[in-house]
């Protein structure tokens, strides 16, 4: 099939079936009938997932092609194509499950029929997310799950969670790890929400107390874990970036527009602050602009794994730049003040990317020893049994 | 001034008011009050008063401790560390310091020990919306006429004016600003509450509609400003404290915290954010100590040391809480978690009574006056 | 302008320039060349005058290879990572950027030819002792009479003025600024070599009186204005290529220095401070890199991103040699070591042809009159 | 003997003796005949070292009597006593040497008759004191000395090395280190001057072939260098902390009266730039102060470690801010541009308190650990025989 055939197929499949957006929510976690009646026919139609294999929902597109059917989709508005590049359940499940397993759940993933969420992080596995103490203990064609997740969005409403859990406690952190797919909706699961400094509540506790999960439900073979939970990353890292620069807040424009509202625009400490952080953001921009460029041309590029580093920084001054623009306003707080409002919002919600999904202190231990070259620091925990790891 | 107490009295002082915030003002405490209505710690405030530190700038003939600056600091770094929720800044050290200043017997004497008692809640008013507490931004209007004075004119950034029984005010008249006392439920008072980011604070905006005043003293914008050294004292004492608190919890949980099979203490970007910090800590509390000092000792020097400690502790606290919550990591990302209190302290600290950039500008206009200035004191 | 290459062509241009500086400018012949008296290396020039660089903008039909900014920024990625000492800012870029700019056809036949050939060494004159690099900054004025032009007064930070063939003098005109050209060795005419921190470049200071001059075309300031972009634009590549070139060093310092029976570069600290680096070469990279992009395709956004390449590539490179010092430890102390060069050429050329805090200023003037700025390009 | 007689005693030794500064150099390295006769007298009378013991040339005074002696001297300008606190060869000497070394060597280091020098740093031990590779070996009554040293200052003119030296390469680093007093002017010690980045050269390289140094010199015991090397690094350490507090740069006057020449005093962002660094160094004052007084009422500080980190962060800064008040005229140097000279001088000069005497990053391990009483980090290199561990 040519480029234009295909082009000519996908608009015209798309003009027989897109009535337009209608109530269908753009949303991570979000669900409704109208929504997932779309993507049901996209995925009855092979476009949700253009470039896997024929016998795998897909119609085994080459990566060129794939960028045309997600082009035609963007056109019109119309969503549920490309999941091939961001569904990271599906993608997971693609890469390393059972055939069985991926029969089972991939079509209702890609129809947005099955929710799900993340089960990595604990309160005693944070940066270190290898040493997670959940344990899953095998049950004849089941396991058993005790334990504790944090930072889960989407923990309440989720079909399935991604588990991360430990078992076998008698080998090193990494080699004694297993990655399966939880039923949520069971009476050993309990989702509390976790309030964040901002006073939102878009994260959950998650706490197994006898949960149950089909020996079936295993990803990667038992005690591969770790290598399913470095797949899962990689796809939720590069969807992290995207989202960080869909951000609706920290434009120039906005800081501008602030600085003036408050009439200091002319104040000469003010505006060398404002042109560095619009500086910082442009230069993030330039970066990934040349990272692509870059990888089009086949060059492998160290910049892309600077970008949330840099957008740390850029959120933290920016806060602190509006902060200084809007001055005392900013012991003031609520809707009457929306204003300092969104100053401080910004102010805490920037330590979600600064610790968020790695800290940038680890941020930069990944970038110096996989960009860089440098050594990796000793670590104490490494080749011993996990029993005998220190934690707290 | 001078100061009253010997070492070891302050050394006591001290000992009692935290062994009094370890005891009845932990966090649970604090989270209570800071939602209440009115965001004041009755109990405590009432222990406060019994011990003489709601009256401690107030001179004795008039009920109170009569000590001056150097106590205060030393109280303020534990009512600071411990994010106390009382009136103790607005009506023992700015009110009560104002009328001190005014110089104005009857005022004092009618009200200064209500305050010592800590039975009155005072507050006072200088600044409106631009909230620069600089004389030029006074925009409250008095108009005498055969002696009786009318209010008109917005006040706002007032600290714990919705519960204040008495209510001091700074009006311009034609010969400058001057202090005014006005009843603060006088029909022509319209009180209403600033919600606040820090939560532990109450913050109102005022308007005066021919509202009725009492002159106080005859004094000008230097009382004001003498009374608002106390408070900058106390500002930067509080800054200090809550500055050392969140930083000694943040290197006990570096200790305590494991992750890769070692305490994250163990790790150089952890040690060496922490030692940099503890050098923010340490110069914050000698700046604070020091204003005090200078003030209490009527030191040449001791408007410089003032604005020094004022921005040095504010930029302090700041930078401790902010770099605090990335050595905590998720876990201070959390509402339950204390450090977001020191926080949102740090940030409002950071503006209220007047900004860094403020202070720096003054203390270097100071400095750079003299002819041969001190390179570094004392 | 347009971009005559392609992208296989600029590769080898950069791979050529990239070879000859590894041949033949060792640290060890900068620093031969840098303690000469005119700090010229000849050979290198010559043999840069032979690829035709030293005629990159000159067009062809004046002997030149006819090229523009983005083949500019390239090469001088790797002059500047080698700390190459040649006039070609002086004579390549900025004299021929501002006879190129004149549009004075008969200048241009007389004078770029030899500039292109490496022959002639010209430089230009363009500010006084404020060094500002602004229109208010000129302190030459020109008088005319009778069409023959006088012009007396003061330039300095003049680059090479001590070699140069040809020298162009931006001189105040009832007009405004207009260009012309004088003798270099005209009696009238005192050059008095300025003693540079930076060793490998050349400075200094003209008084003239009464020297006959030439005037150069008709465009005033704006014509100027065009030489200095490229002139920046070249800038922001060498302290891109000097930042990645020190950075470079020291990460692999940190691979092979022991410590502690370690490499220092598995310590965090030194870890760190190197992922920051690594951002901040990135960003002067990609910074330098948009700016020539821009000016090339004569975009409405060149001189914002010409702005924003000028402080952000002078602060880059400030920051990463002053940060490798430290990462090195003692061995960077030393006279011996390289890394003190290219804090040296960092100094230097944070302030050569304007200071940051001038494009900051600038950039924001830009970008805040637009009506609907665009907030991150491209 | 009462304070009272003490202070009459030495105001009238001085009085009869003491006839003015005359040509004595106040310098850490340089003689002369007239500053060593002055020396010797103060000796003679027992004023070098007033709280030594009486035995050792002391009068075996109180640190309060100690400082009446002082002041005595300080009072007429007259140098020489107080030797007991800052004379680090002399000090280490007393406290770790066998008497005859004491008796050799310490009355010719208080009369000034003999200088000494540092060998502790070499290419390959910097940060890491401990790696020291140069190596001494026993041969008869004598040791033979192989190796390299850097930043040595005075080594050209200097007697006697304070050496630290390898004698057993079996054991783990700490544990195979012994302490000569080496005499420096004989054949196998070559001393190369070594040109720092701000083109002076104050430090030397120290070449050792086979140069010898006798068994009597060793202090400490042999294999016992570390701890000796401890005693006398403290020594240095307060000695380096006094030199930086009368460092003739920087003070607020200065960087106004710099600001006011350039007549940009009244720029608002080099304002709060100047207000930020004096601040500093007031800041860094009244830390000292507080330490001070801390001492004297017998609480211990940790203060008192913050000041070399306080002070690199003060000279750094100033460097910047004064480079900011120049701008333009920084890219020039020499005596015609003494202002220029002085601020690029700054700048770079300030690398010596930043890295010299233990790196900034040194100093916040050792403060971090000292005084927060965070772990150490894992030393790789601590239970290894030395032989075994990686240089370069």
């Amino acid at each position: 099939m040519t480029n234009d055939d295909l082009r000519r197929e996908v608009n015209d499949w798309l003009a027989a079936h897109w009535g337009g957006a209608g109530s269908i929510a753009q949303g991570m976690w979000d669900t409704n009938a109208e929504m997932r009646a779309w993507y049901t026919k996209v995925f009855e139609a092979r476009w949700s997932v253009p470039s896997w294999p024929v016998e795998w929902f897909g119609r085994n597109l080459s990566d060129e092609q794939t960028s045309i059917v997600i082009e035609a989709f963007a056109r019109v508005g119309a969503p549920g194509t490309g999941q091939d590049r961001f569904n990271l359940p599906a993608n997971t499940l693609l890469a390393l499950a059972s055939d069985a397993l991926k029969d089972a759940l991939i079509p209702g993933l890609l129809k947005r029929e099955i929710t799900t969420c993340l089960l990595y992080s604990e309160p005693s596995a944070g940066s270190d997310l290898a040493g997670v103490r959940t344990r899953a203990e095998r049950d004849g064609d089941r396991f058993i799950v005790n334990g504790q997740k944090v930072w889960t969005s989407g923990a309440a409403t989720a079909d399935y969670g991604m588990l991360i859990a430990r078992t076998d406690w008698e080998v090193p952190k990494h080699s004694g790890l297993s990655f399966f797919f939880l039923p949520m909706k069971q009476a050993g699961v309990e989702v509390r929400p976790l309030r964040q400094i901002t006073g939102e509540a878009h994260f959950n506790e998650v706490f197994f107390t006898n949960a149950i999960v089909p020996a079936a439900n295993l990803v990667g073979g038992l005690n591969q874990g770790w290598r399913v939970l470095q797949t899962a990353l990689a796809y939720e890292r590069s969807t992290m970036g995207a989202n960080a620069r869909k951000s609706r807040h920290g434009s120039a424009d906005d800081i501008i527009a602030l600085a003036r509202a408050a009439g200091r625009l002319d104040d000469p400490l003010l505006r060398q602050d404002i042109a560095r952080v619009i500086a910082l953001r442009r230069l993030n921009a330039l970066n990934n602009a040349r990272a692509k460029a870059d990888l089009e041309q086949g060059t492998s590029s160290s910049i892309m794994s600077l970008g949330k580093l840099a957008m740390s920084r850029i959120l933290h001054e920016e806060a602190r730049v509006r902060t200084a623009i809007i001055g005392v306003e900013s012991l003031l707080a609520g809707e009457t003040h929306p204003t300092a409002d969104d100053v401080n919002f910004l102010a805490l919600n920037a330590y979600f990317t600064s610790i968020g999904g790695g800290t940038d202190q680890i941020q930069k231990n990944i970038i110096s020893e996989r960009v860089l070259g440098l050594p990796k620091e000793p670590e104490l925990d490494r080749n011993v049994p996990f029993k005998q790891v220190r934690s707290g | 001034m001078a100061i009253a107490t010997t070492l070891e009295e302050r050394r006591a002082i001290a000992e009692t008011v935290r062994k009094l915030m370890a005891d009845e003002n932990g966090e649970k405490r604090v989270r209570a009050v800071m939602e209440t209505q009115d965001g004041i710690d009755r109990p405590l405030w009432s222990r406060l008063a019994e011990m003489g530190i709601a009256g401690l700038l107030v001179p004795s003939r008039f009920g109170g401790a009569g000590l001056g600056p150097v106590e205060l600091e030393l109280i303020a770094e534990e009512t600071g560390a411990a994010l106390a929720c009382t009136p103790f800044l607005s009506s023992s050290v700015l009110t009560a310091g104002l009328l001190v200043a005014s110089q104005d017997e009857a005022a004092c004497a009618r009200l200064l020990p209500g305050i010592a008692a800590g039975t009155t809640i005072a507050t006072a008013a200088l600044t409106a919306e631009r909230g620069s507490w600089k004389p030029e931004d006074v925009a409250v209007a008095a108009q005498e006429t055969d002696g009786a004075a009318v209010l008109t004119g917005t006040a706002s950034y007032v600290t714990h004016a919705g519960s204040a029984d008495v209510l001091l005010v700074v009006a311009t008249t034609p010969d400058g600003p001057a202090l005014f006392e006005v009843a603060p439920r006088n029909p022509g008072i319209t009180i209403a509450a600033l919600p606040t980011f820090d939560r532990t604070l109450r913050l109102d905006r005022i308007t005066f509609n021919r509202v009725p005043a009492t002159r106080i003293g005859k004094a000008g914008w230097p009382a004001m400003e003498a009374a608002l050294r106390l408070t900058l004292v106390a500002r930067a004492g509080e800054q200090a404290g809550g500055a050392r608190r969140i930083f000694d919890m943040t290197v006990e949980y570096a200790r305590t915290r494991i992750q890769f099979g070692r305490p994250i203490g163990g790790f150089q970007a952890i040690k060496h954010m922490a030692a940099e910090l503890l050098l923010e800590a340490e110069s914050a509390t000698s700046a604070a100590r020091d204003a005090a000092l200078q003030l209490a000792l009527e030191e040449a020097g001791a408007g410089e040391a003032i604005d020094l400690a004022a921005f040095a502790c504010a930029d302090a606290f700041a930078k401790i809480a902010a770099t605090a919550i990335q050595m905590h990591g998720g876990i201070a990302f959390t509402w339950e978690h204390p450090a977001h209190l020191y926080l949102r302290r740090a940030r409002a600290y950071s503006y209220l009574f007047g900004s860094s950039d403020l202070y720096r500008e003054r203390f270097l206009t100071k400095i750079s006056a003299q002819p041969h200035n001190v390179s570094a004191a004392p």
